[in-house]
């Protein structure tokens, strides 16, 4: 195994336990009260958000839906803005105005954070829109869930791509579920890269549990973003192993699923890897203290951070004043 | 009278009607193998089978549309949205086919469909899952748009609504679903027709309208008014926001000489406005001092609690409206 | 020839004949300021709408959009309450409030008449819902333009019909613009038929001239959605020879262009097939002149008609009254 | 002042502001080799190319949303809707995202974007094309809502629009495209500021607020009365709906006593209920009568002529208000 394969799985760990760890605190700070609204975690699904961070270059532009903070922190949000962001406090990504939905952080590529199913597919269009008129070579990648397929947002944003051929890669997370609705009842199709064609693109179709897989695969498409080839549209299989969001009990789904799917656990495969590669189990344990320390250090700024003052809401509505 | 939840008396409504009207369905985001992400159609699927019962893919222009076909050639659908949120999406299809089919045949096409789900903010939802719509749907003729606050208002408008031969728009509260309250037993077959308010609370003082969640508020603002300063508040609960029931508000607003407004959407224009314009144009010779309405301030809805509750209307923004319009002391 | 056959080709002349004459006078009108609004025509694609009104079976439905004329005069609307309501009369078939874009004939099974572009289509699979639900087995049929296929509204019905196999027929009149916008330039693809599978439904694409070839496509379609096989996806090749609606110049097309589709007409075409058929000039004539007969008594009859009275703008409201 | 008519006047502004910043760029349907739908934008394509002068497919949600991402990430988006009406297949994107971003980033994303387009009822064009939105639009915070009456307005507030970082709704009167007026030349880069209302004639007798087609219905009412009845009218254009010069307004009602509002949108809320509720709250007490507004009927509109100018605020009946807020004689 090469050294560099050896780094980038350790890297890989890191991030998808730092994000699995950073969702089951806010799991438990959500119980103890300090985060309300709503809460939509990631959980199983950490390989797609550290692929596409270590996939796509600097000045590269990352969309997703709610279900928002693997993505953010993968792409280098930190624990305390993110952690801070649900407490509702001013230190966090979005002053405390978005909360767990509408995550903001603009210097590492991080567009939002969409709380209305297919809204932001158009918005992720425009951000590649806006590359292809200034003739700069960033990409775009934008996620949801196979939920979003059926609605008008997810067409008419993969029609106007498909037809300019801008610079983005829509990535549709395919966790088996909208809320408590299995795909079976939602489409007659079971393969929904068939849509592609639709839209005169190139469609891509393949299990994500696999960091590296993922990578591969989203390497492909956003080469060709790049190079001017046009967007693509890849279904990417996935599962949550939690409920939609805090208060879905998940009894649309029997334990005996959810034990299955779990041993496809992203962290246990890179787990697997690394072990198989014959990295010293203190050098795991070492990142595995550091996610700790780290997650630990996140809640405490939260904790301590200030609520945002009531004067944030009147400069936040518009930019120019009346 | 027996004492249940809005949510329960929502879905008395739903199993009454739909026993009693084999055109009646209900269609909408998990209202059946879910049971209603708000469990409000609990048990129908169980009842009246995936027929009559059918959860959709999120398409919202989609199955409103499919429910206004549907209701154009005779059925009678209940199309939920999860939230009146989502409606946006929809929002042609509900102005330009729904609300507009009936004239443009030259009345020869009805289009008999409710379209309902809560509205209004739940706890730190955030700016994209925290908006009253009825602004925006009240300002369109050939709809109806109900409003009830009460578990009995919640049924009995519900019911009216589905037996109607127009579109309605029906605008439940998510905070409201499990507030308790007495309901006829189903045997009675209440219905409460569109147009008339519900006086909630009589008072010689001033002129209290207030619906939706806000209603609970502003009645607690009176009630305590009441004990505490001896104001004592008309309070009127519309009901309906369109129609309004113009001759509640006018009765009263001539028996109290004041009025103010709770509303929980925002300031600009709306129900609230136009009642404003209703009072001052016909009673302008019984007001005693302007008609104030307090609604959520004018600002996306913040996700942070703290502001969040700034920006609901609070009974210390009630209080003070109260007291202005009746000249007391302002705390 | 078969006796049948020529009788059939007759009538599809008289029909064909009636829809042009009937717009070509309501031009005219037009021009004399009787008819006002928007009024665009649908001459050159009237083999469709007699195709479709010849194939489909009594309680059939069929939805139609602003260009509207021929599918409600193929379907039956007398021509009298058709000019009636271009002349804006109480006896039009929308009793003047509807106008040209707004037709409805239900006693004929038709359906409207709609003028946001793709906002029809849901509605027509809601009509294909009822049938369903009533355990019935009328079809539906909705007509849309190649430009309304990339809108959100195409898509959710197209995606809802799919999964709840509706009995309905989508027909995308593809008359290659889209007010001045040629195809080439809203679409990646030249076959749009190909959208079909996306939707899992059958998908067909054909020229729309002759009236027989229409004819055949649209029935295996029709027999595919009252078995229960589930919807169609049809894209139909046509031409319009006036410009999209009356204030559109159509100089987004060339002189050449436009004499070499009218090679084409679907009326020279069926007119074609009668004398191959060897049928009397003089039974032509007749056709002919029964046509110019009855399009001068509609005009008579729109021209002497009253206007609708002020109670019927509150009548028409809401059914309910408060 | 040399004349122009108010599509000139907005093309100027497209022309002057698209010369001035490559990030400004005109996306919509039929914008470009058709030179627009109502003409608006002719010549632009020929100037600027197909890189800045985007014809869209029929998709307005995607296209706004497409103009939403673009404004987010740095550029400065004109999206034209062939018509406001076809605007509520977008409304969404309008709503949820245009208007709430800058708030929901925490003041991080601004969203730069002028939506446009015309306003209102042609002739005849029916219930599905004959909408004015101003009551959907000026209802959401985030939004600025501009509505010019006149081709110096129009050119001046456009000009301003798409200099502003705010998201604008930008409604142009389909009945005023051809109308002619002063306009100051291009070297003078008139902007006019949002929120200052314009003062069209002055009188003593009664403010007369009036926008977009019926503006020029109502000046023409006042200026008759002014000879015939002697009722002098102050004639207010807003200009821009949200936000409302609530000086200018209460400034002139301070001096008249009596207001009467005219616009084109239905009666029930909206910015005519929104100013209604300033006067009788800021200016209770110059009021010597209610305030009336005339609007269109409360119906879809119909087809046919000699309805639809029923419908539309007549001349009629705004005599029939200001007489009746001045207590005339009525005819
Ligand atoms: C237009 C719209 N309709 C409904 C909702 C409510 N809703 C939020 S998430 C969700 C399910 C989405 O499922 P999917 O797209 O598969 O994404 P996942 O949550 O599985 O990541 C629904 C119905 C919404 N937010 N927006
Ligand atoms: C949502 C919407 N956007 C824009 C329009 C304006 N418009 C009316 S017809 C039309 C072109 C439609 O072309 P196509 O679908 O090909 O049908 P055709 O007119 O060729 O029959 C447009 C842009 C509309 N009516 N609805
Ligand atoms: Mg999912
Ligand atoms: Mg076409």
């Amino acid at each position: 195994m090469s050294e560099v394969k050896v780094e980038r799985w350790l890297d890989d760990y890191r991030e998808m336990l730092l994000i699995r760890r950073f969702e089951e605190e806010s799991a438990r700070a959500y119980a103890q009260g300090k985060i309300g609204g709503f809460l939509h975690l990631y959980i199983g699904q950490e390989s797609i958000a550290v692929a596409a961070a270590t996939t796509i270059e600097k000045g590269d532009l990352v969309f997703q839906t709610y279900r928002d903070h693997g993505t953010a922190l993968a792409l280098g949000m930190t624990p305390e803005a993110a952690m801070a962001e649900l407490f509702g406090k001013d230190t966090g990504c979005s002053r405390g105005l978005g909360g767990s939905m509408h995550y903001f952080d603009v210097e590492n590529g991080f567009y939002g954070g969409w709380g209305i199913v297919g809204g932001h597919l158009a918005l992720a269009a425009g951000a590649a829109f806006r590359s292809k008129y200034l003739g700069e070579d960033q990409v775009t990648l934008c996620f949801f869930g196979e939920g979003a397929t059926n609605i008008g947002g997810f067409h008419e944003a993969m029609s106007l791509a498909g037809l300019w051929k801008l610079p983005a890669v829509f990535i549709c997370e395919n966790n088996q579920y909208a809320m408590g609705t299995p795909l079976s009842r939602t489409s007659p199709l079971s393969d929904l890269s068939v849509k592609a064609a639709g839209y005169g693109m190139v469609g891509d179709r393949f299990e994500g549990y696999d960091v590296d897989v993922v990578r591969e695969h989203l390497k492909k498409a956003i080469d060709r973003a790049r190079s001017g080839e046009g967007p693509s549209f890849l279904e990417i299989e996935t599962y949550r192993f939690r409920g939609h969001s805090m208060s879905d009990p998940g009894k649309y789904r029997t334990a005996e699923e959810l034990e299955e799917r779990k041993k496809k656990d992203p962290i246990l495969l890179i787990l697997g890897k690394l072990r198989d590669a014959g990295v010293d189990e203190a050098k795991i344990e070492a990142i595995e203290d550091e996610v700790e320390e780290r997650i630990e250090a996140a809640l405490k700024h939260a904790d301590e951070a200030p609520f945002p003052e009531e004067s944030l809401l009147y400069e936040t509505v518009t930019v120019e004043k009346f | 009278m027996r004492e249940i939840t809005y949510r329960e008396a929502l879905r008395e409504a739903l199993f009454e009607e739909m026993r009693r009207d084999d055109r009646v369905f209900l269609m909408g985001e998990e209202v059946g193998h879910y049971d209603g992400a708000y469990k409000v159609s609990q048990g129908l699927l169980a009842e009246f089978g995936e027929r009559r019962v059918i959860d959709t893919p999120i398409a919202e222009a989609g199955f409103a549309g499919i429910g206004i076909g549907a209701a154009m050639t005779g059925l009678r659908p209940i199309v939920e949205f999860m939230s009146w949120n989502f409606s946006f999406v929809a929002f042609d299809q509900i102005i330009s086919n729904a609300s507009k089919t009936y004239s443009m045949s030259g009345g020869k096409i009805k289009v008999p469909i409710v379209f309902r789900g809560p509205n209004g903010a739940a706890a730190q939802v955030a700016a994209q899952h925290s908006h009253t719509v009825e602004a925006f749907y009240a300002h369109i003729p050939g709809l109806w748009v109900a409003n009830p606050s009460t578990p009995r208002d919640a049924k009995g408008l519900l019911k009216a609504a589905i037996r109607m031969d127009d579109p309605v728009v029906f605008l439940e509260g998510e905070t409201l679903y499990n507030l308790k309250g007495e309901v006829p037993d189903a045997s009675e077959d209440e219905i409460i027709p569109f147009g008339k308010a519900r006086i909630a609370r009589e008072g010689k003082d001033c002129t209290l309208i207030a619906w939706g969640a806000p209603f609970h508020t502003a009645l607690a603002v009176a009630d305590r008014l009441a004990k505490e300063a001896g104001i004592e508040c008309d309070v009127i609960d519309p009901r309906t926001l369109r129609p309004i029931d113009e001759t509640a508000i006018l009765e009263s607003v001539a028996k109290t000489n004041r009025c103010v407004i709770v509303h929980e959407t925002w300031p600009y224009g709306g129900p609230g406005a136009e009642m404003v314009d209703l009072i001052q144009r016909e009673a302008f010779d019984y007001l005693d001092a302007p008609v104030l309405r307090v609604g959520s301030l004018d600002v996306p809805m913040p996700y942070a609690k703290n502001l969040e509750s700034l920006v609901l209307p609070t009974p210390e923004r009630i209080e003070t409206a109260i007291r202005r319009v009746t000249y007391r002391e302002e705390r």
